[in-house]
């Protein structure tokens, strides 16, 4: 019913990898956005979003990303999704925000 | 007077993000026992879900509840959010959002473009210091 | 005046028996949201179901809506189901159900029984003509 | 969501297989009661129920177990439970129920 947030950095890859498992709302996407500002200020690397295990995402979740992405452009650094459900995809779609994020598989 | 009444579900929430999956769950409910494909289930949940973000962030208080009506007829489902929130008259000018322009775009803006685009039809009626009705509509039928 | 208020759900549903599922997830949502392990959410849910299914069985008619009443506190969850039916002034004496006697009773008489073993503390106000609240706490804490 | 009712007769067994599939509350209970009034009509024999994927039974459902074992038991037959969810059988324990039923599993 909440959201689950598994990190890691990829040495070799210079790259975040980052899980997120269960559901980014209005009472979640604070301890997504927590999450994003700690990494970029660790490193300003790539981060590569396994969304396999995300059940939904709502406009507040999806301006986080928009958030970090921003900060990650000035480095042009990138924000990928990999593994996104059906549903998910066709928010990204409708919002054009499949043009901005790298949407894999 | 042999008219029959359609059947409404009434739902009063408190104004805080932690209910909102409450909601979800909710509307998920009555659109699948109402019959809804999988697809449109899955719309509706989504639309309902930012309504009522909506009415959360710019609603008046803590302490205040919210609405969520919802209308059940034969070929459809309307329901309707609203709040006792400060309203915004400019509601219904808000067009597609404008993602060219990242770097002077603030977080957020996508809340009621979502809703124009998952449900059929959406009205909005606010006004300035009298808070917001969000009236959704979705078809049972494929045409759409 | 500075002491917080409850935060408080209400649903308003209509008195048919396709409903109830609805409700049911409605409350389970509530109670996993409250933090109440999975055995006491199961509790709470078949026990705000049966409260459910009496207020449609016995309630007015088919046009009417009966009302669930979720007020979270701290350490429990108050539920209180009440509807404009025929009321029953026996409903406090309801005692174990007298399965021995298998061929004398009718299929019924089940539901009060459950509520009360299932939550920690119920009341009923019923009075003849003028409905029935059925209000069922569960608290949290392992001493209940 | 609903009820789905899976029924078979074990000609060897003299015995009805029957599964409950879903939730048997209010509003699905007359579907299971026509189904037990058939069988019985059909053929007065045990009645063993697969309750595997039985997520839900309220008094209702029960109320129909209980007629169906009235009418079962004037002709010395049962009505066998296996494969009961916990939360079914502290049902049928609270109840009593699970003295008037065989459980097995
Ligand atoms: N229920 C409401 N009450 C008052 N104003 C609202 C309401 N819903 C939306 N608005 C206004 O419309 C704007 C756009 O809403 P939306 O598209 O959901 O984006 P966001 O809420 O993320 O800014 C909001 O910024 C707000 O000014
Ligand atoms: N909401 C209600 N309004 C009026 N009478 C009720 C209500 N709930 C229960 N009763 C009365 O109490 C009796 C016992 O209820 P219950 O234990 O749920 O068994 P059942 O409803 O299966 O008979 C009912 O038969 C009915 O007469």
């Amino acid at each position: 019913m909440s959201l689950i947030i598994e990190k890691y950095y990829y040495e070799e890859k210079k790259q975040w990898s980052v899980s997120l498992i269960g559901e980014v709302d209005i009472y979640t996407a604070g301890q997504l956005k927590e999450t994003f500002i700690k990494l970029i200020e660790e490193k300003k690397e790539d981060i590569k979003i396994n969304a396999e295990e995300l059940d939904y995402i709502d406009s507040t979740g999806l301006g986080v990303l928009i958030g970090a992405l921003k900060r990650l452009k000035q480095e042009n650094k990138d924000i990928i999704l990999f593994n996104v459900k059906p549903s998910i995809k066709k928010l990204l779609n409708i919002t054009g925000l499949d043009k901005i994020f790298i949407i894999e598989g | 007077m042999s008219k029959k009444n359609n059947d409404e579900i009434k739902l009063s929430i408190p104004n805080k993000p932690e209910y909102v999956s409450v909601v979800r769950l909710t509307v998920t409910s009555i659109a699948n026992r109402m019959g809804f494909d999988i697809e449109k289930i899955e719309d509706i949940k989504v639309a309902v879900a930012e309504a009522c973000t909506n009415a959360i962030t710019h609603g008046k208080n803590e302490e205040d509840n919210f609405l969520v009506d919802f209308i059940m007829e034969e070929d459809k489902l309307v329901v309707n959010v609203s709040d006792n929130g400060r309203g915004c008259t400019t509601l219904n000018e808000i067009k597609n959002p404008d993602l060219d322009h990242l770097n002077h775009e603030k977080e957020g803006g996508l809340g009621i473009f979502i809703i124009r685009s998952l449900m059929d039809n959406v009205q909005i009626i606010s006004n300035h210091g009298s808070g917001t009705i969000i009236s959704m509509t979705k078809y049972m039928g494929e045409d759409h």
